[in-house]
């Protein structure tokens, strides 16, 4: 006989792990990922592979010289957070920056709090941000996407959707003066339009959020808040005013909005813990991107509003307890 | 042009004393008292706010201090173990009065069921927490009194005066302990005691609380004080009692002559910061247990270099 | 105490910027560049060594309810005088430090020097205390300035050291944060060994 | 038909039932050749011996009486020759007092009513009951070890409504309840009787999972016969047997922070103890031997055995053909809430419910890796808490914020250990964290 | 350590009252030494913008006038050569930058040709919004020697004639708006001035 | 709507911890604790809103009328001083419940750019009295918005295992910039 073991309770284990989530995550990606290569073509895949294998390697050495603790670079989270990356910035970025993205998403968003689960803000996006700062001519060229069998001829750059409505709204024109230069829903639904290699396809992320959902890896309560809020608010002036405001739809399907309410807004590591508080956190995303996209300098603002609400969130966990049992005092019963 | 000059020392010079009469006129209008000594003494104390001292912090035990001594006029019961006798000394003469002197004292872990002398029977998974494993159960080696290596004490050290030894899976304490209490609270097990720390940091004590009999100690550590009573019967000063199969050494009787460490069969009494003994009687005599003496140099070696540089020592 | 070690000790032990963490509001706001930084020292230091001078001079004549506000009168004067000179002589470092220049006076280092050591301590003393205290202020400004403008825009000094793009956001506010943050970081390495 | 399958609201989880012995019948187990009657049996003060070295004792009679309020009689389960008034080995590996007895024979006390038949009529009135529950020695089979008669007494001010029967086992691996439930349906029935009786309440409701549904099915075919009884079914759905959630689940009614179950007119006995109170007060007999199942996926033959109190687990291990060597983790109780046990040479005590022997795969806990904030604790916690929090809470020591966040609330159910992805021991911390804050809260209540 | 005055109310109001009065007496004394250097080097700096962006002259008649939307003042500075007004340097703004208000000073000469142009103040972003001033790029160059009545000052996108700054349409067109203001408000003013 | 474009500037787009780097020391120091960090907040509110008022006052109808803008720093900040010193011996005397909730960052505030910052900025804007002190109000409530966030995270972070390297005040730096970062999403909307 063996040493025997000794232990609390309990003595079993659910089969749910953090690898199983962070790969669940991958796959929910796959179909993203897909149409980013169609439509941007190796240029796709070469960011796709530099972000993940760069945030891989940063967080092995990170890991192993500064940290000294466990590799756990096989749990899949720099993976996410690598794809994401790449998902957030347009296909013909140089590869140095999405290099530099990586050492500040891994290094200085995740490690530098101790990595997994101890960040506050979400790395992929606190490494956008920075990128978007600090190179704001390569993170706003866009390339247009063109199908892979069209031949890869080089890449035409354009604005977004949004920034076609920035630009236009903000030189005086109208909505509809602005709309031959936008397109249709149906090409946004299937990623006919200009962006970041991940937020083209409406139909591919919102497939992945229906297999995380259905793996139970996320909640409704995010991307549902979220989303919401922003068809109410867009909805509103859009109703009063359409044509110097974009109508919901518009702002559901261009930019990261998808992206993020599926993807991003739902990192479990920096939205809140409980129902209730993630309802909070997603209005509030919600309502700070319709203020940045109608009212702000930046034509996208998803990933402020994400970042933004990041910061909230430990308040918000504080104000947001689960419901405890029997936290009414009890009504005495009394019989004959 | 002198003008301005005038007029910007009429300005600033009125603005002055126009502050400061305010200012002195308020401050006697509203004034609260409060002892200014309070302030001294709080200066005066290490500002660890530890709370060894059994206040909430350094200014509430300043507050005390000085209550004190205007009430009683004497400072009996206060002490920072922090800043020891020094400090009291300080505050004595701030405020007035003298301080008795207090032997220093430092934390002795009575366990040396290490890795080798108690070996595992039992593997043991889950929180890092001495007081959650003692709730459990009874230990790897299985003795139920010692040691559980999951360093409860060396968590709560604030002046980082306790470490896990890994190789030992047992604390050892440096010279750096202040006698704050801490780990001693912090044991499940009751295995830290204070003790004085003795001339040149030299000290004597059974690193056993065992207080099972011998046959059942000694099966569970080859080092457990089994309770023969040799050491009570060769002390010369009768510093030794024997409770439960266990012996004790009363540090204010013990004189140091070590002749308790000898006659230990178990090796459980251990001497510390004592020169090398010179082979009056040779090592070989006695088989003794080889992880016995590792925890003395470990112990030894360390605080021994510090003791020339620290000036408290004496 | 040693008038050396007095003098050295600003510059890593006890760096009022690294170690201390006093002046901050100047620390991040003008060091966007390292000459930036380091017009910023050294009025700062200008002002360190004077009013130590003079509140170590001054220090027995002043009754202790007062001591505050009459320091900061003296800081203040210095300071003023600081700004008049820097308007005069050099216009344009004056416009890129702006409102960081008045602010000196609020530069815990400053007072706090004044009310801690000056106020204390013989004159050469005070004064060797606020000139290392100064310069090491003035270290740790150029030190994040020159960063801060080599990583923002390729130049040390105005010179050019990298080409091409570099990264914007060092000479805005958040480069500002995240380069103290990693400097201290790394000086609390470099201090340990 | 069985009605309307009801479950509590807030959390909980379903791990593989792995109900192995559901269906090998209750056997009976040899008398061993040594007895070891630990003297701390229930949750409390421990009893103290009546007998001393030497003395000739029979099954049935009184060999350590309660000493104190919260404390229960023992009856010797043997007959033969008081060895030793000593120390035994616990399963923790620590020293308790006990009483080693040699068996010699198998005599019963005159007193016990030995026969088969079953009594119906209950002869004696409340306060006979509960004087007898008390005498024979009764504690709660379902786990927790709580003296009887001690729930069945509410305090002044606080009335009992309803009577719940606790046969849920939502344990997995442990079936004797359920066991008992088929073969002892009629006995435990008219225990819940005498229960009622005692308790003055005129309803009962016998609540158990669905994956149970014979003994649903076979109770409610006996209970047409009694009023006020009703079998409530349950979905299943761990910790459904934990009281507070078993009160939610049936009646809809939240037993408050902090307090027990009388505080919305409920007391809550396991179908152990109904069958128990039964043998007690009809047949006389008091506590000497209880259901325990033995189980385990390498065990060759899991069963339910009935054994006597006293009777060393080795015993047991030889019943089903002996220890598999695959063993890694020896368990007392369910694998959600049993106790670790560190060797085979400790005795069956009144609140073993069931031998585990865990497989040493399948024992080893998964490597703890960073919390990522996925909030399933939170969501399969029962009680509504944050394990998380309070798990991080307790480990740096933050006892205060602990307690602000409710960690007394914690009924260690493991749901949330269980849950946790990164594979956290998150029960350990809570328990320090309970330990320490109960400490934290005896101290000030002192002052 | 000599004794420390003590906190009397004739003290404390003597102290600080002579503290403030030497500080504000070696203040005064540094104000009247610097104040001249301090008007040169505004008066300098000024002159140098003036300079910079209209051809040689020798005196300057400053004048404020209401831009077009009537909102503001512009500060014009006519500039003579021998009694002969050569142009005028205007102060001019706009609101439309990236971050907010840009300040230019734009020479125009008689005919209302743009001379030069030169960036006064702004917050635009380093590196890219600041490449309107001549220093960082030739952005500013393209206006030199345009006479607006036949140079759209509009950037091309929105159908102008200027070309934008990479990635900073929104302040090449916040510069365009700034000279435009002083193009029109000196438009406006020329009957009326002389 | 004039006033809104201050209350928007100054709280979000140009945040005086985030942007304007003022008061940075407090932002720092006492924002370790949640209810620390609210108690600043008040505070600040409290003495931002009357320096920028009296030292208004003075400005216009003293330093002005007389040529003595030059001595603008010497007498802001000497009021600023004796007005903070009045107000926390006032404080303890007269309500000891808000001085422990206030009055204990009294003395902080004296040497917080923030209060000396505003005072200024309010003279250069060109401010009238009520514009003043609406800019006063708004700096103080975005203060407040950035140390409270800040105060919020860092308790977050207490809980969490920081590396040793970056413990304390590299990582609220860290956090800082990354908040400093996220703000940059308000450029432009004023
Ligand atoms: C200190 C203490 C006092 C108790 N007092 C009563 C009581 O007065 N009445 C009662 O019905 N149950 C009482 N109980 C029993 C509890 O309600 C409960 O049945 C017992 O703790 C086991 O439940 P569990 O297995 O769900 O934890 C008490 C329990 C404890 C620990
Ligand atoms: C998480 C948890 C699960 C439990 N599961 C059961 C169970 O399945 N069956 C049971 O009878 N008691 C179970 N209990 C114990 C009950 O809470 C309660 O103590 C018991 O039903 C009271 O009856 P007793 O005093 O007769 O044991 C559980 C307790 C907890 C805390
Ligand atoms: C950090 C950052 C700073 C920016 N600064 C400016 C700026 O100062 N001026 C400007 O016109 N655009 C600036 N932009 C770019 C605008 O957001 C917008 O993309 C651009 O003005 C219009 O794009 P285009 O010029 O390529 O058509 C900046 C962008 C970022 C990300
Ligand atoms: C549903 C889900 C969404 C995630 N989203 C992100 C993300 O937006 N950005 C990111 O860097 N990592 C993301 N991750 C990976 C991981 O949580 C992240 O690296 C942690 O924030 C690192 O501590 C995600 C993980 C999951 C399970
Ligand atoms: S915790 Fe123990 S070892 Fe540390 S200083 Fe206090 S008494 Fe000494
Ligand atoms: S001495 Fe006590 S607290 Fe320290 S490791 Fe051993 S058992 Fe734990
Ligand atoms: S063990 Fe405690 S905290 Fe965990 S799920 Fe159960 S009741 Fe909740
Ligand atoms: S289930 Fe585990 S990983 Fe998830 S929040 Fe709870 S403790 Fe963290
Ligand atoms: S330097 Fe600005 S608050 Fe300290």
């Amino acid at each position: 006989m063996s040493m025997l073991t000794v232990s609390g309770s309990p003595h079993i284990h659910g089969d749910d792990s953090t690898k199983k989530i962070m790969y669940g995550v991958v796959y929910a990606m796959i179909p993203a990922m897909l149409v980013s290569v169609y439509y941007f073509g190796l240029d796709a895949l070469r960011v796709l592979l530099i972000a993940s294998v760069a945030c891989l390697f940063f967080e092995w050495v990170i890991q192993k010289y500064l940290i000294k603790g466990p590799i756990t670079i096989t749990d899949g989270s720099a993976l996410v957070t690598g794809i994401l990356l790449a998902f957030n910035v347009p296909s013909n970025l140089p590869t140095w920056m999405i290099i530099i993205g990586a050492l500040v998403a891994i290094g200085m968003a995740k490690m530098s709090f101790g990595g997994l689960g101890k960040n506050v803000f979400n790395p992929a996006l606190v490494a956008r941000v920075f990128l978007l700062i600090s190179f704001p001519v390569q993170m706003t060229s866009w390339p247009k996407p063109q199908a892979i069998i069209n031949g890869l001829t080089d890449a035409i750059t354009g604005p977004t959707p949004l920034g076609i409505v920035k630009e236009g709204l903000g030189a005086g024109k109208t909505m509809s003066e602005l709309a031959p230069e936008l397109p249709d829903y149906m090409q946004t639904m299937v990623g006919q339009m200009g962006g970041s290699l991940g937020e083209v396809s409406a139909i591919a992320l919102i497939l992945g959020g229906i297999y995380m959902l259905v793996r139970k890896i996320i909640t409704w309560h995010i991307p549902v808040s979220m989303l919401l809020t922003v068809v109410i608010f867009s909805g509103i002036f859009w109703g009063v005013d359409p044509e110097h405001y974009a109508d919901p739809v518009f702002h559901l399907l261009t930019g990261g909005m998808l992206l993020g309410a599926i993807f991003m807004a739902t990192d479990m590591v920096s939205s809140p813990m409980t129902k209730g508080g993630q309802l909070v956190y997603g209005f509030g995303i919600g309502l700070l991107t319709i203020l940045i996209r109608m009212w702000g300098a930046y034509p996208e603002g998803v990933s402020f509003a994400i970042l933004l609400m990041n910061a909230v969130v430990p308040l918000i966990n504080m104000g947001f307890k689960p419901k405890r049992f029997g936290a009414k005092p009890g009504v005495v019963i009394k019989t004959s | 042009m002198d003008n301005i000059i005038i007029i910007a020392v009429a300005a600033l010079g009125g603005l002055g004393l126009v502050a400061a009469i305010v200012l002195y006129f308020i401050a006697s209008k509203f004034k609260v008292i409060e002892d200014p000594k309070i302030d001294l003494v709080e200066e005066s104390l290490p500002s660890a706010n530890c709370g060894g001292c059994g206040y909430p912090g350094c200014r509430a035990f300043a507050e005390a201090t000085v209550k004190q001594a205007k009430d009683e006029r004497h400072l009996e019961g206060l002490n920072c173990p922090v800043g020891g006798n020094d400090v009291m000394q300080t505050v004595g003469k701030i405020l007035g009065l003298e301080v008795e002197q207090q032997a220093p004292l430092i934390a002795v872990v009575r366990c040396n069921g290490s890795k080798a002398n108690s070996p595992a029977k039992i593997n043991y998974e889950g929180a890092t927490s001495c007081t959650f494993a003692h709730a459990l159960y009874a230990g790897e080696g299985g003795c139920p009194h010692g040691c559980l290596g999951l360093g409860d004490c060396v968590v709560v050290c604030e002046f980082d005066a306790i470490h896990m030894n890994d190789e030992l899976g047992l604390p050892i304490v440096n010279d750096k302990c202040t006698a704050c209490n801490a780990c001693v609270e912090a044991c499940p097990r009751d295995i830290i005691e204070l003790r004085k720390k003795g001339p040149k940091g030299r000290r004597v004590f059974v690193s056993c609380i065992n207080e099972e009999k011998g046959g059942i100690a000694k099966k569970n550590c080859e080092v457990a004080c089994i309770g023969c009573s040799k050491c009570v019967k060769v002390c010369p000063h009768d510093a030794i009692t024997m409770d439960n199969f266990l012996a004790y050494i009363d540090f204010e009787k013990c004189k140091l002559c070590r002749d308790c460490v000898e006659v230990c069969p178990t090796n459980a009494i251990h001497e510390v910061n004592f020169k090398p003994r010179k082979p009056k009687v040779p090592k070989e005599e006695k088989p003794k247990p080889k992880e016995a003496s590792v925890v003395e140099t470990i112990a030894e070696a360390a605080p021994s270099k510090e003791n020339k540089e620290a000036p408290k020592e004496n | 105490m040693n008038q050396l070690t007095n003098f050295t000790k600003g510059f890593i032990k006890e760096n009022p910027v690294f170690v201390l963490l006093l002046g901050l509001c100047p620390t991040l706001g003008v060091t966007s560049t390292a000459i930036n930084g380091l017009g910023m020292g050294l009025a700062t230091t200008f002002v360190l060594v004077m009013s130590n001078l003079v509140v170590s001079i001054i220090k027995s004549m002043i009754p202790d309810k007062v001591r505050i506000p009459a320091f900061i009168v003296i800081i203040a004067s210095f300071v003023t005088i600081v700004e008049l000179t820097m308007q005069a002589y050099t216009p344009a470092l004056f416009e890129a430090l702006g409102l960081f220049i008045p602010l000196i006076v609020v530069n815990c280092i400053v007072l706090g020097r004044a009310e801690a050591f000056a106020s204390k301590q013989s004159i050469l003393s005070s004064i060797v205390d606020g000139l290392g205290m100064g310069l090491g202020f003035a270290f740790a400004l150029t030190l994040l300035g020159g960063v801060r403008e080599l990583l923002g825009s390729g130049n040390i000094f105005g010179f050019e050291l990298l080409q091409g793009d570099l990264m914007l956001v060092f000479v805005l506010a958040p480069g500002a944060f995240i380069a103290l943050g990693y400097l201290i970081a790394l000086m609390n390495r470099v201090a340990k060994s | 038909m069985i009605g309307t399958v009801k479950t509590f609201s807030l959390g909980g989880v379903h791990p593989e039932e792995n109900k192995l012995s559901a269906n090998a019948p209750i056997e009976k187990i040899p008398v061993p050749k040594q007895a070891f009657i630990p003297m701390g049996q229930n949750l409390g003060t421990p009893s103290k011996p009546v007998v001393s070295k030497g003395d000739l004792v029979k099954v049935g009679q009184l060999i350590a009486e309660a000493s104190g309020f919260i404390s229960t009689n023992i009856h010797s389960p043997v007959s033969g020759k008081v060895l030793k008034i000593d120390d035994i080995v616990d399963a923790s590996g620590y020293k308790r007092p006990g009483i080693i007895i040699n068996v010699d024979g198998d005599e019963w006390d005159e007193s016990i009513d030995l026969s088969d038949d079953i009594k119906e009529d209950i002869e004696l009135d409340g306060k006979e009951i509960i004087e007898k529950i008390k005498e024979k020695g009764l504690v709660g089979m379902g786990g927790a070890t709580f003296p009887t008669y001690v729930k069945m007494m509410p305090p002044p001010g606080k009335v009992a409504e309803y009577l719940l029967i606790n046969g849920v086992e939502c344990e997995p691996y442990l079936t004797s309840d359920h066991r008992l439930m088929l073969e002892k349906g009629k006995e435990i029935l008219i225990g819940t009787r005498i229960l009622m009786k005692a308790l003055n309440v005129n309803k009962a409701i016998i609540g158990i999972e669905i994956n149970k549904l014979d003994a649903i099915n076979h109770l409610n075919e006996l209970a047409k016969k009694y009023e006020g009884i009703k079998i409530q079914p349950l979905k299943v759905q761990y910790p459904q047997g934990g009281e507070k959630q078993l009160i939610k689940a049936a009646l809809n009614r939240e037993v408050p922070s902090g307090k027990l179950p009388i505080e919305v007119g409920c007391v809550v006995q396991n179908v152990g103890t109904a069958f128990a109170v039964y043998e007690a007060v009809q047949k006389n007999k008091p506590l000497i031997d209880r259901v325990v199942t033995v189980t385990g996926k390498g065990v060759k033959k899991p069963s339910n055995f009935l054994v006597r109190i006293g009777t060393p687990l080795q015993d047991m291990i030889d019943a089903v053909e002996g220890f598999p060597e695959t063993t890694g983790k020896i368990i007392n109780g369910g694998p959600m809430m049993g106790k670790a046990l560190i060797s085979l040479d400790v005795p069956v005590v009144k609140g073993s419910s069931g031998i585990l022997l865990m497989e040493e795969g399948e024992s080893k806990r998964k490597p703890e890796s960073p919390c990522i904030r996925c909030s399933k604790c939170t969501y399969v916690c029962p009680q509504g808490l944050e394990p998380f929090l309070l798990s991080k809470a307790s480990k740096l020591a933050k006892f205060d914020m602990a307690e602000k966040e409710k960690v007394m609330d914690c009924i260690e159910c493991g749901s949330c250990q269980y849950t946790c992805p990164a594979s956290i021991p998150l029960l350990d911390y809570l328990r320090l964290g309970k330990t320490m804050v109960g400490a934290n809260i005896r101290n000030r209540n002192k002052k | 350590m000599a004794s420390k005055r003590e906190s009397s109310f004739i003290n404390m109001v003597i102290t600080l009252f002579l503290v403030a009065a030497v500080a504000a007496l070696a203040l005064g004394g540094v104000y009247t030494v610097t104040k001249e250097p301090i008007a040169i080097a505004k008066q300098k700096k000024l002159e140098a913008a003036i300079k910079s962006v209209l051809p040689d002259f020798d005196t300057i008649k400053e004048a404020k006038f209401a831009d077009p939307e009537g909102k503001d003042s512009l500060t014009f500075y006519y500039a003579f050569k021998n009694g002969e007004e050569i142009g005028a340097a205007i102060k001019t703004y706009t609101m439309e930058g990236f971050s907010g208000k840009i300040e230019l000073m734009v020479g125009l000469l008689k005919d209302g040709t743009i001379n030069n142009t030169a960036v006064l103040a702004h917050k635009e972003t380093p590196g890219l919004g600041d490449k309107m001033d001549v220093a960082k790029s030739d952005f500013p160059l393209q206006f030199k020697g345009k006479n607006p009545a036949d140079f759209k000052l509009n950037v091309t996108k929105d159908g102008g004639n200027v070309d934008a700054i990479t990635a900073a349409t929104i302040s090449s067109r916040a510069f365009c708006d700034a000279v435009d203001r002083a193009y029109l408000t000196f438009e406006k003013e020329k009957g009326g001035n002389q | 709507m004039e006033y809104v474009v201050i209350i928007i500037g100054s709280i979000f787009v140009s945040n005086i911890v985030l942007a304007q780097f003022l008061g940075i020391c407090p932002f720092v120091g006492v924002s370790g604790k949640l209810s620390t960090s609210v108690g600043m907040g008040g505070a600040v509110l409290f003495v931002l809103t009357l320096a920028t008022i009296v030292t208004w006052v003075l400005q216009y109808y003293v330093l002005n009328p007389f040529g003595l803008s030059f001595m603008q720093t010497i007498v802001f900040i000497l009021v600023i001083a004796s007005l903070v010193q009045m107000v926390e011996i006032i404080l303890k005397k007269v309500s000891p419940p808000l001085y422990q909730a206030l009055g204990v960052f009294l003395p902080l505030i004296t040497t917080n750019c923030a209060v000396l910052g505003v005072a200024i900025l309010t003279i250069q804007k060109e401010f009238n009295l009520m514009e003043g002190v609406v800019y006063a109000i708004a700096n103080a409530i975005g203060f407040t918005l950035a140390i409270v966030l800040f105060a919020g995270i860092r308790e977050h972070l207490d809980l969490m295992e920081v590396p040793k390297g970056m413990k304390g005040v590299p990582i609220s730096l860290v956090v800082a910039g990354i908040l400093a970062l996220a703000f940059m999403g308000f450029t432009g909307l004023v």
